[in-house]
C-alpha cells in the first residue's frame, strides 16, 4: 500500500510505464526540468533523460500533432496539455488527425497516444482555466475519455491510457493533485478503460459521479437519510452502461452529479440512455446535480458554482421523498 | 465603464502619466508596489488562484500608456497588473477584482488574469497564450473600417511568438496593412523555460520579415528608449503605415506565477538585471534633469501609503455575490 | 414570395443586412472574389466592396480572433468557415474568448459577432468534412447556436445571427444549399433565436429534427401510419424547450431525428431535459435515430449513415405500435 | 499493408521508379493521364464529393520519391494523388478508392482526399490545410527517438504556410533539430485566391529565417533540380544536420477542385506555364540525354491502356459495404 498524492500516482504510473516500454516518452510545456506546473512528472527527466522527457515551446498544436505523428510511426507519445481550456487552439490535431489515423489507414496505421491535462474548478483559476469540458471530446469516434477520481483510480487509468492502442485523453481533475489516497500501487493495476465502480451500496438511489464529484457525491451520501449505490464512471467514452443501468434497475432512481454547466453535460448522455433501457423501472424522473449555465467563476462564488455535498445531500433528499426534481439553486435566484 | 466616477478616475490618471515625466516615474513605482504587496498578499493565502506579476517590466507598461490615446486599444496577457495601472485602471479595480469585490474590473468574478477597462481601451487581458494577438488585430480593422485614427496594440511574451495565433495575426495584418502595434515583452522565459529551450532564434522581432513586416528591438529597461520605438512604430500605423513589430528586452523580477521561486535561473542573472532596475535608470535620468532626489525618494512611500488605503478600501468593500455570476453570460440573464 | 436555393436565401439576407447597417463586414476565405465555395456571398463583392467583403489568408484563428477584436471595438463581423470542421483549428477565439467578451468585461463590452460554416453529410465529401459539431459549441456559455433546414429559415436565421448583440454561429446544412424553397422575404422576417416551429400536426409522436432532418422527418410523417408533431428546432442553443414539452405533453412520446452519431448528439440534451419535464406523460422510452458511432464514410455508405425517411419511417412505426424502442440498424449488423 | 501483394506492387513500382529515369518520366505521364481522367469522370457524375488534382505539378511529387527511402515519411495533404503514385500507391488503390471501392487506399470509405499506404511511407493525406507539418514533425521526431535514419517530408502548399500549424511545426523541428524537409509547393493560388492576396512575401522560404532553418528555393518544373534540392535537404537531415524549408516554384493546370473552372486566372498565365510544362521539359533532357524519342512518345499510349484496364479492374471489383464502416474505429469494432 501506497500513500500518495494524486500528482505522484500520475508520475508514478508514467515512470513504471516508461521502464516497462521504451517507446514511451513524454513532452509538454515544463514536464522537464519543472516536472511539470502540477508536479505530475516528478523524478521523470532525472530518471529517462531529455529525450524521452521533453520541454516543448508553446505550441499545443506542434507538439501535439508531433505526438500524433511520433505515435502512428511506433512511438507511444503521452503529451500534456497544461489546462485543457489550450486544446481549444489545437483541437484539430486531436479529435480530427489523431482519432481518425486508424480509420483513415484503412487499420494498417493507430496512434497510441495519451493526452493528460488538469481540468476542473475548485483552484480559483478563473473561467478560462477551470473548465472540464469533456463536451469537446466525446462523441468523437476513435477517442476515449477517462477521468480519474483520485490517487488510485489516476494511477489505474493513466496506465491504461498509456497502454490503450488508441488515443485516449486522461482529464485530471486539478482540485485533486494534493489529495492523498492510499491504495495497492501493483504496477499491472490497470484500471480497465470503460469500466465503472459502485462505492458503496444502496436501494434508494443511483448516484452517478465522475472526477470530483465522486467524493462530493460519497460525502453527501454519507450521512444521508437515503441509501445510494454511488457509481465512479472513471471512463466517460465509452461509459459503463450496463454497470449504471444494473444499478438503476435496482434503485429505481437516477441522479447524476456533474461539476459542468447543466447544458452539454455529460450527465445528458447518461440520462438519455439510461432511460431507454430502464424506462419501465424508473419510479422518477432522472435528475441531474450541475452547475449552473455561466462561466467558472473565481473565489468564493466557485464554491457556489460547483455542487457541494450539502447540496446534493438536500437535492436529494428532497427527489427521494417526494420522486419529483427539485429546483436547482440558481432558479431560487434569477 | 459601469460607474461613471470609476471612468473618470481612471482617464484622469492616464491624463495625469501623460503630463509629467514624475507622474510617469509615480506609475513605476505604484506598479512595483503594488506587484510585490500582491505577492504577498497571495503567499499569506488571503487570495485564491495564481498571478503573474510583472515587477522589472514597468517601463514597458508605462511607455505603452504614455503613447496611446485612450480610444486607442491594448490586448495584453495574464500579466497585466501593469499594463492595467498604466493606462489608467485604478488600484481599487485590480485589487478588488483580485480580491472578488464587487468594485473589481470585472466585478470579482475573474481574478488576477482578467482585468479591463474599456475606457482606456484595455481590452479583457488574455488568459489564453497568442489570444490577444488576432484579437488586437482585429480592434486594428475596426479602426481601419470606421476610419478612425485609432491604433492597436496587442502586447505579449517571447513564448507566445511560438504560438499559431502570433503567426496568423501578424500575417493579417502585414497583408491588410493594419494599424497595429506587436509589441513583444522578451522577458527570456515563457513560464520555467529559459527562450533558448524553444526557441531557435535570440531576436524575436527577426520574425517580422516573414511578414515583410518593419521591426525593432528596444532596451525594455529604458522607458524613454520604449516611448520612442513604440511612438515612432504608433505613428506609422497611424499615418497608414502599417504594422510593426516592437521587441522589447526585459526581465522579469519574480517567479513566472505565484508559485514559481524560479529557482531554474542562472545565478547572478537576476543580479546583473537588477543593475539595471528601470525605475532606478530612469531616476536618474530624472535627477540629471533636475528634478529633485528627495522628491522621488518620497514617491515610495506616498505610493505605499496610498496602496495600504486601497487595500483597505478593498477589503471594506462588498464582495461579489452568488447572483452576480448569472449577469453578464449574454445579453439578457441567465 | 421568392423561390430561392438555401446559399441564395443566405446571400440576400447578409446584402439586406450589410445594406441596413454599415458595421457589419464579412470576412473568410473567398467569400468575396468567389463569392465565397458554397455561392453563399453571391454579389457582395460587387454591391459592397472589398473592405466589407473580404477575402483572407487561410488562418482560421487569425481571421476568428480578427472579428473578435473588431466585434469589441464596434463592427458588426460575419466570419465564414468553409467547413466547420475547420474551427478545430480556431475554436479557442470562439469559445474561450468571443463567447466570453461580455462576461470578462464585467458587461462593458460585447461581441456582436456571426459565425458561419457549412456542416453535416449529403455531399460525399469524406470523414473530415461532413461533421455538424455543434458539440464543440453547445453548452458554452455565451455562445447561440442556430441550425436552419431550407431557404426560409437560412434567411431568417442568418438575420437573427447578425442582428444579435452575441456571438451566434450558423451551422448551415451544406447539403441544403443548393434546394429551392419560396418563402416571404420581407427584410424584417427575422425568425427569433431560441423559438421552434412546428410543422406539421400530430398526436401520436413529437419528432424533433434539425436542419437536414427537418425533410427527413418530414417526408416520414408524410406516408405514416401514424401521426406527428415535427418540430424543426431551428436554435439548438438555447434551444426552444416549451415547445417540445408542450408538443410531448400531447402525445406522450419523444422522438429525435439526428444526422450526427448517437453519442454526443444532440438528442440527448433534448431527451434528458424533456424527461425530466414531461414524465408523467411519457408512454414510453423516448427513441433517438442517429447515424452509428463512426466517422462519416465516403461516396454510397454516406447514404446509409445517414437516417433516411425510410429508416425513419419503419423505426417509429415499431416504436409508436410497441412503446419500445426497436435496436437501430447498426446493432443489427454488428 | 492489408493486403500482401498490394503491398509488394507498391513496393515494386517505387524500386522501379528509383532505378530507371525513363521510369520516372513514365510516372509522371501516369499521373498526368490518371488526373486527367479523374477530372472526366467527375465530370461524367460518375464519383461524389470532390477531389483536387495536380496537373503541372507531377515533378515535385517524383522527385521525392525518386530521392525518399520506403521507410522514410511522407506527409502529403487533399492534392496527393500524384504523390501517391509516384510513392508507389497502386492505380487501383487510388482509384478503388475514389470509386468507394474495397481494394481503395481505405477500403472506399475515404474518396479522394484520404489515400495512404505505411508500406511505402505515405501517411493518410490530410485534409485540413496544415495539420500534415507538424504530424510530418511528428514522424522525424520518432525517427530521432528511435535513432533510425529515416526522413520524414511534410508537404503543403503556399496557402499552408499562412496557417499557424506551419510555423509551429518549423518551430519545433527547429528547436529539437528534427530530421524533417518542408517542402512547399507554391503553386502560386490557395483555392481562388492568388498568393498575393493573402501572403506579403513573394518567396516564402524567407520564412525559414524565423527558425534560423535553411532554405532553398528550387525550380518546380524541373525534376533534375527537384531531386537535387530535396537530395541535399534529406542527406543533411539523416545525417542529424536538422531540417530544412524547400519551395517548389510550380502551377497547377486545373482548378483547386472539381467545381473550379480558375476563371480568376490572369490571361496568359496558364499557357506560360504550360510552356514549361515538366513532363516536356523531362522528355526534351531525356532526348539530349539519347533516349529514343518514339520511346518516350509511345508512353503516353502505354499509359492510357494501362489506366483503362485500371479502371475496367476496379470497376469490376466489390464496393465498400455498410459494416466495413464500424471497423478500425477503434482497435475493437464498435
Ligand atoms: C495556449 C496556452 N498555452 C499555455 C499556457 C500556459 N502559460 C501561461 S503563461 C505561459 C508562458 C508565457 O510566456 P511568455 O509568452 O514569454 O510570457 P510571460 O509569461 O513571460 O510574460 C504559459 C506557457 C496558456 N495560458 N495558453
Ligand atoms: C484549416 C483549413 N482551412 C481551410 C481549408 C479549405 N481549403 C482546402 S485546400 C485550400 C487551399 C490550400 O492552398 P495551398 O496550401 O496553396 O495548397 P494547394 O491547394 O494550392 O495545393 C483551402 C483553403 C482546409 N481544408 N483546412
Ligand atoms: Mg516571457
Ligand atoms: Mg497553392
Amino acid at each position: 500500500m501506497k500513500r500518495l498524492r494524486m500528482n505522484q500516482a500520475i508520475s508514478l504510473a508514467i515512470a513504471e510505464e516508461m521502464e516497462r516500454d521504451e517507446r514511451i516518452f513524454l513532452m509538454g510545456e515544463d514536464v522537464a526540468e519543472a516536472e511539470g506546473t502540477f508536479k505530475t512528472s516528478e523524478g521523470l527527466l532525472a530518471r529517462f533523460g531529455p529525450s524521452r522527457v521533453r520541454d516543448t515551446p508553446i505550441s499545443e498544436m506542434g507538439f501535439l500533432g508531433a505526438a500524433v505523428g511520433a505515435a502512428v510511426s511506433g512511438m507511444r507519445p503521452i503529451v500534456e496539455i497544461m489546462f485543457i481550456e489550450f486544446l481549444g487552439v489545437a483541437l484539430d490535431q486531436l479529435v480530427t488527425e489523431a482519432a481518425l489515423m486508424r480509420y483513415l489507414s484503412g487499420g494498417a496505421l493507430h496512434a497510441p497516444l495519451t493526452v493528460r491535462g488538469s481540468a476542473g474548478a475548485g483552484l480559483g483559476f478563473g473561467c478560462q482555466h477551470s473548465q472540464t469540458l469533456e463536451r469537446w471530446l466525446v462523441g468523437t469516434p476513435g477517442l476515449k475519455v477517462v477521468v480519474p477520481s483520485g490517487a488510485r483510480s489516476a494511477y489505474g487509468l493513466t496506465k491504461a491510457a498509456i497502454r490503450d492502442d488508441d488515443p485516449v485523453v486522461v482529464l485530471e481533475p486539478r482540485a485533486l493533485y494534493g489529495r492523498r489516497e492510499a491504495f495497492d500501487a501493483d504496477p499491472d493495476a490497470v484500471i480497465p478503460i470503460g469500466v465503472g465502480e459502485v462505492l458503496g451500496q444502496g436501494d434508494d438511489v443511483t448516484i452517478v459521479a465522475l472526477g470530483q464529484t465522486v467524493e462530493t457525491a460519497r460525502s453527501a451520501a454519507a450521512d444521508a437519510s437515503w441509501a445510494a449505490d454511488v457509481v465512479d464512471l472513471r471512463t466517460i467514452q465509452p461509459w459503463d452502461h450496463e454497470l449504471v443501468a444494473e444499478s438503476v434497475e435496482k434503485t429505481g432512481r437516477l441522479v447524476t452529479v456533474e461539476e459542468n454547466q447543466f447544458t452539454g453535460g455529460w450527465g445528458a448522455e447518461i440520462v438519455s440512455s439510461i432511460v431507454s433501457a430502464c424506462f419501465v423501472s424508473l419510479k422518477c424522473p432522472p435528475m441531474r446535480l450541475t452547475a449552473p449555465d455561466v462561466p467558472v467563476p473565481y473565489g468564493e462564488l466557485e464554491r457556489q458554482y460547483l455542487p457541494s455535498a450539502d447540496y446534493v445531500r438536500t437535492q436529494v433528499d428532497v427527489f427521494v421523498k417526494t420522486d419529483t426534481v427539485p429546483s436547482a439553486w440558481w432558479e431560487e435566484l434569477s | 465603464m459601469t460607474v461613471a466616477s470609476e471612468t473618470n478616475e481612471a482617464l484622469r490618471r492616464r491624463a495625469a502619466l501623460q503630463e509629467s515625466r514624475l507622474e510617469l516615474f509615480r506609475r513605476m513605482v505604484e506598479i512595483r508596489l503594488v506587484e510585490d504587496r500582491i505577492i504577498e498578499l497571495f503567499g499569506e493565502g488571503l487570495i485564491p488562484g495564481s498571478t503573474h506579476t510583472c515587477q522589472g517590466q514597468e517601463a514597458v507598461s508605462v511607455a505603452v500608456a504614455a503613447v496611446l490615446r485612450p480610444t486607442d486599444t491594448v490586448a495584453c496577457t495574464y500579466r497585466g497588473h501593469g499594463m492595467a495601472l498604466a493606462l489608467g485602471v485604478t488600484r481599487e479595480a485590480l485589487l478588488g477584482e483580485i480580491f472578488g469585490r464587487k468594485i473589481g474590473c470585472m466585478g470579482g468574478l475573474g481574478g488576477s488574469m482578467h482585468l479591463s477597462d474599456p475606457t482606456v481601451g484595455l481590452l479583457p487581458t488574455f488568459a489564453i497564450v497568442g489570444a490577444g494577438v488576432p484579437i488586437g488585430v482585429g480592434a486594428a480593422l475596426a479602426a481601419q473600417l470606421q476610419g478612425t485614427e485609432d491604433v492597436s496594440v496587442s502586447v505579449f511574451g517571447d513564448g507566445a511568438t511560438n504560438i499559431g495565433g502570433f503567426h496568423e495575426g501578424l500575417n493579417l495584418a502585414a497583408v491588410w496593412s493594419l494599424p497595429v502595434v506587436f509589441l513583444c515583452e522578451n522577458n527570456l522565459y515563457g513560464e520555467y523555460s529559459p527562450i533558448a529551450r524553444t526557441t531557435p532564434v535570440t531576436d524575436l522581432a527577426v520574425r517580422a520579415a516573414s511578414y515583410q513586416m518593419r521591426s525593432e528591438v528596444v532596451d525594455g529597461q529604458d522607458v524613454d528608449a520604449l516611448i520612442d520605438a513604440i511612438a515612432a512604430a504608433v505613428a506609422r500605423a497611424r499615418d497608414g503605415g502599417g504594422p510593426t513589430l516592437v521587441e522589447a528586452k526585459t526581465y522579469r523580477y519574480a517567479g513566472h506565477s505565484r508559485s514559481d521561486k524560479a529557482t531554474y535561473r542562472p545565478e547572478g542573472e537576476l543580479e546583473r538585471w537588477l543593475q539595471r532596475d528601470p525605475i532606478t535608470l530612469f531616476k536618474t535620468k530624472l535627477v540629471d534633469e533636475g528634478v529633485d532626489g528627495s522628491a522621488l525618494e518620497a514617491v515610495w512611500e506616498e505610493c505605499r501609503l496610498q496602496l495600504e488605503q486601497s487595500i483597505e478600501a478593498v477589503l471594506a468593500s462588498p464582495l461579489a455575490e452568488p447572483s452576480d455570476m448569472l449577469a453578464n453570460v449574454t445579453a439578457g440573464r441567465i
